[in-house]
């Protein structure tokens, strides 16, 4: 049931995001894209995911979108709040999260993230947020899902800085650094889907998004990108899935 | 036992130029009003500890209180940029500001370290980050039954720990609810700590979820109604996010902040 | 997501012979029921773990099911030795009893290892005292950054932990209250686990210091009301102390044990 | 106001333990005789005492003696319950505890304890409990408090098993074991008062209580005890210190 509705490239990154999560899969979800994806999802076919923020809220069920990892929607909806220590001690460490869901500044073609700094860092010409929760959830989540915009400027070739592993310099690496998580699966951009190729790790585009041209892409990445043999392109989004995210509130709002 | 006095004196008393403080506060209890009394009282030099710095912090750091930043996210919350911690790291305004930076869980487990009594805890994390190159608390450690490589990251034990929470009793109890983060651990880690409340009350009713720290493990305890916001307090206010978006807009310029600070701060 | 299964069939497919098994539950809420359905299914060679040995433990030993102990206080609270642990220690009947023996600091902190997926935990105890000598789950370890030396214990991570709580809702979310002591670290330590709860209910209402385990960190949850009977349920039942003062009587002679458990457990 | 009643040594002993115990003292309680002294300070002069047990229990107010370190009476009178974690590791490891009130079967002159064996550590004559929170308490409290019945089984010159260090083999060793508290101020006893000497550590008579002889403490005492010079005597129980005592009912019945 395509809908012929026009969409803008947000609504088909954040509606191919939701198509990545299932019922009942524990997901530990970055604020921001991730956190709308996974809303998204919960209203579509994934109502019993099990939410997880870093503030504590286990189980949330939020009714809006909400605007920041602690707010108070997330924590009157919650089954439990448990303790900032806990979350990353009890829950996030042993692996025990099923998908880290997390977003960034900027990518390498090793899926490692950036949320730190551009430029120097004692110099920086731009001071990001840092890491928060990100570096610990690249590493133990049983898997990562991404998402970020996709450009020149946040694919790029060098990152200034990593914040949080992907698969460091290629394969091994993760091993090397003690990750116990097997890393992203998926980086999920407004004009397609990257994976990690299995012998190499390097992200391969996999997916396209209808409308969207390959050129598109690999004028969008700062690296020289591999393209798959078999590229799909990726479903546009269903008038349900539109009046989904259209639908979707922010807390406050 | 805790003292229960006025915010200004607890701050007065309790604080130093040059002293290490935590303003905690896991997007939920920010304090808020506490942070405003360092700031009239124009305290110097401080190392501020905060996992999330947001507004108070870009306040803090604006005013020129700070010369130090402990953190591991420097945000305002679903809006963007903190605009006075971005102008003291890229350009030394008001003075330059050390960081020292971490992951959530990282810092995490400093306040843990300190809240147990020891000088270090251990964790898997920050291996092949950035961040291992830039901080002297994190280091390797092995695990003497397995060889495993991990990570030890320093305990923090600031002179003064601040958090706010809904109630305390007259003895000085303390009871919070709702996302209470690192509070604890923040409280307990401290040298000293100051509570600032929203109300004070005869007796505690307990509640699902809450945590109750007992006036013999806190220092002080101050009434401040609204002390946390704009932010919230679950049970009492909404956070107001109106002003978090205005907030991005007051904060990009560095004379429209000071103006801003001046009539509604100072 | 946990299971919600007969104990018959939990205890019949999670445990093993020869498996390390927790049975936790710090004088409240202890899983006495599970341990007579360990009893009943004749396993054999277990590692048994817990803090507070106390009947169920000492019906286990003496009916020949456990050939280790760890653990950090074995007596019947309030009353005095429990006599089937002695037994094997002192005279290894009806088997040889290896004991591993922690403080409770120590115990605690290897289950919180556990639960937290680390292969150890830092602590300062055991210093200067025997316990350091026996055990192979204890080595010193030095601050990478004052270099104090404190103690690593290993961590533990029982094949199956089993714990015993007030409720569960129907999709197996537990609830429990009251004294909690080390219940969620056990079942976060456990590779499975298995929560037998009072009663299954629709939903479950939040208390004040209750202690939420959703559904998705437990293996299985199988009612049994009276669980814990003799000991007791905060909310459900009171220990019953005559029972308890009579097991030192039942328990001192090995014939009076083995009638007593043939009649009322097997 | 002496009584005339007549009293147990063990009465005198919980009550000459009692009187060390102060208003608003932290205070971390072993179960059997700290117990009932503490409880009956509360009683009497120190209302406001606050008993920590290491099940979690924290300011309880039991109005019966608790059975054991879990009993519900403490559950259900205290300010609020922690776990076992946040017990051990929060509150007494940082050394937030004033007072550790600790019993045992037998002690040295140099205050350490034994609760763990009789004769050999595999194959024990006795095997008592084992540790429980001993060890930790006599390391981190800010003072320990001991309390014990007196005899040659129970004094000895040479400990078994060492279960928790009160001066290991005296001065110095406690810094050299990383102990962090000041360690034993006072081993009460049925006949008398013990205290460590400054200098030695060694434990001495400091104080005796009324109809007990020097000669029947030194005959209880497995090692050639030092006698204080100025020897104090014990005040007998009061008629309200005996009142209180015989008041103290026990949970469950």
């Amino acid at each position: 049931m395509e809908s012929t509705e026009k969409y803008t490239s947000d609504e088909m990154m954040s509606i191919a995001a939701a198509r990545q999560l299932r019922n009942n899969q524990i997901c530990f979800i970055g604020i921001g894209l991730p956190s709308k994806a996974a809303n998204l999802a919960r209203r579509l076919h994934a109502p019993d995911l099990i939410m997880i923020y870093e503030s504590g809220t286990l189980g949330a069920k939020p009714t809006r979108l909400p605007l920041s990892i602690g707010d108070g929607e997330l924590a009157d909806t919650a089954d439990s709040i448990v303790s900032v220590p806990e979350i990353f001690n009890y829950l996030l460490q042993p692996g025990r999260i099923d998908i880290g869901f997390l977003g960034a500044a900027q990518i390498d073609k090793y899926a490692n993230l950036n949320s730190t700094v551009i430029g120097d860092y004692h110099k920086p010409s731009v001071r990001l947020p840092g890491a928060g929760g990100a570096p610990e959830i690249a590493g133990a989540a049983k898997r990562v899902i991404i998402m970020l915009r996709q450009s020149a400027k946040s694919f790029v070739d060098k990152l200034p800085f990593v914040t949080s592993v992907g698969f460091g310099s290629g394969p091994g690496d993760r091993r090397r650094f003690g990750l116990t998580g097997a890393g992203p699966t998926v980086v999920i951009t407004d004009l397609g889907l990257l994976e990690p190729d299995p012998d190499t790790k390097e992200l391969v585009l996999t997916n396209i998004h209808s409308n969207v041209s390959v050129q598109k892409v690999i004028e969008s990445t700062g690296w020289k990108l591999r393209i798959a043999e078999k590229l799909e392109v990726t479903e546009p989004p269903t008038a349900t899935e539109l009046e989904a995210i259209r639908s979707l509130v922010s807390a406050g709002e | 036992m805790a003292e229960i006095v006025s915010l200004k004196e607890a701050i007065g008393s309790l604080l130093n130029d040059g002293d290490t403080v935590a303003l905690e506060g896991f997007t939920h209890l920010i304090p808020m009003s506490a942070g405003h009394e360092i700031i009239k009282q124009r305290f110097q030099q401080l190392t501020l500890v905060r996992l999330t710095p947001d507004l108070i912090s870009d306040q803090l750091i604006g005013m020129g209180c700070v010369n130090k930043l402990v953190f591991s996210w420097g945000g305002n919350p679903g809006v963007g940029s903190l605009h006075r911690l971005r102008d003291a790291v890229e350009h030394d305004w008001p003075c330059p500001l050390e960081i020292d930076e971490h992951s959530h869980a990282g810092l995490t487990n400093r306040f843990v370290a300190g809240a147990s009594g020891l000088p270090f805890a251990v964790m898997r994390g920050y291996q092949g980050t950035g961040l291992d190159t830039y901080t002297s608390t994190v280091a390797p450690i092995s695990c003497p039954f397995t060889g495993e490589e991990l990570r030890a990251v320093a305990a923090i034990n600031p002179d003064l720990s601040v958090i706010h929470a809904q109630r305390a009793d007259r003895k000085g109890n303390v009871q919070l609810w709702g996302i209470t983060g690192i509070q604890k651990e923040a409280v307990l880690a401290g040298k000293r700590s100051l509570v600032t409340v929203e109300e004070i009350v005869d007796e505690l009713d307990r509640r699902p979820g809450d945590v109750i720290l007992p006036s013999w493990l806190i220092t002080a305890v101050a009434q401040s109604s609204g002390g946390s916001r704009p932010s919230y307090a679950s049970g009492f206010y909404q956070r107001d996010n109106d002003f978090y978006i205005a907030w991005d807009g007051i904060s990009r310029d560095r004379q429209t902040f000071m103006s801003w600070m001046n009539e509604n701060v100072l």
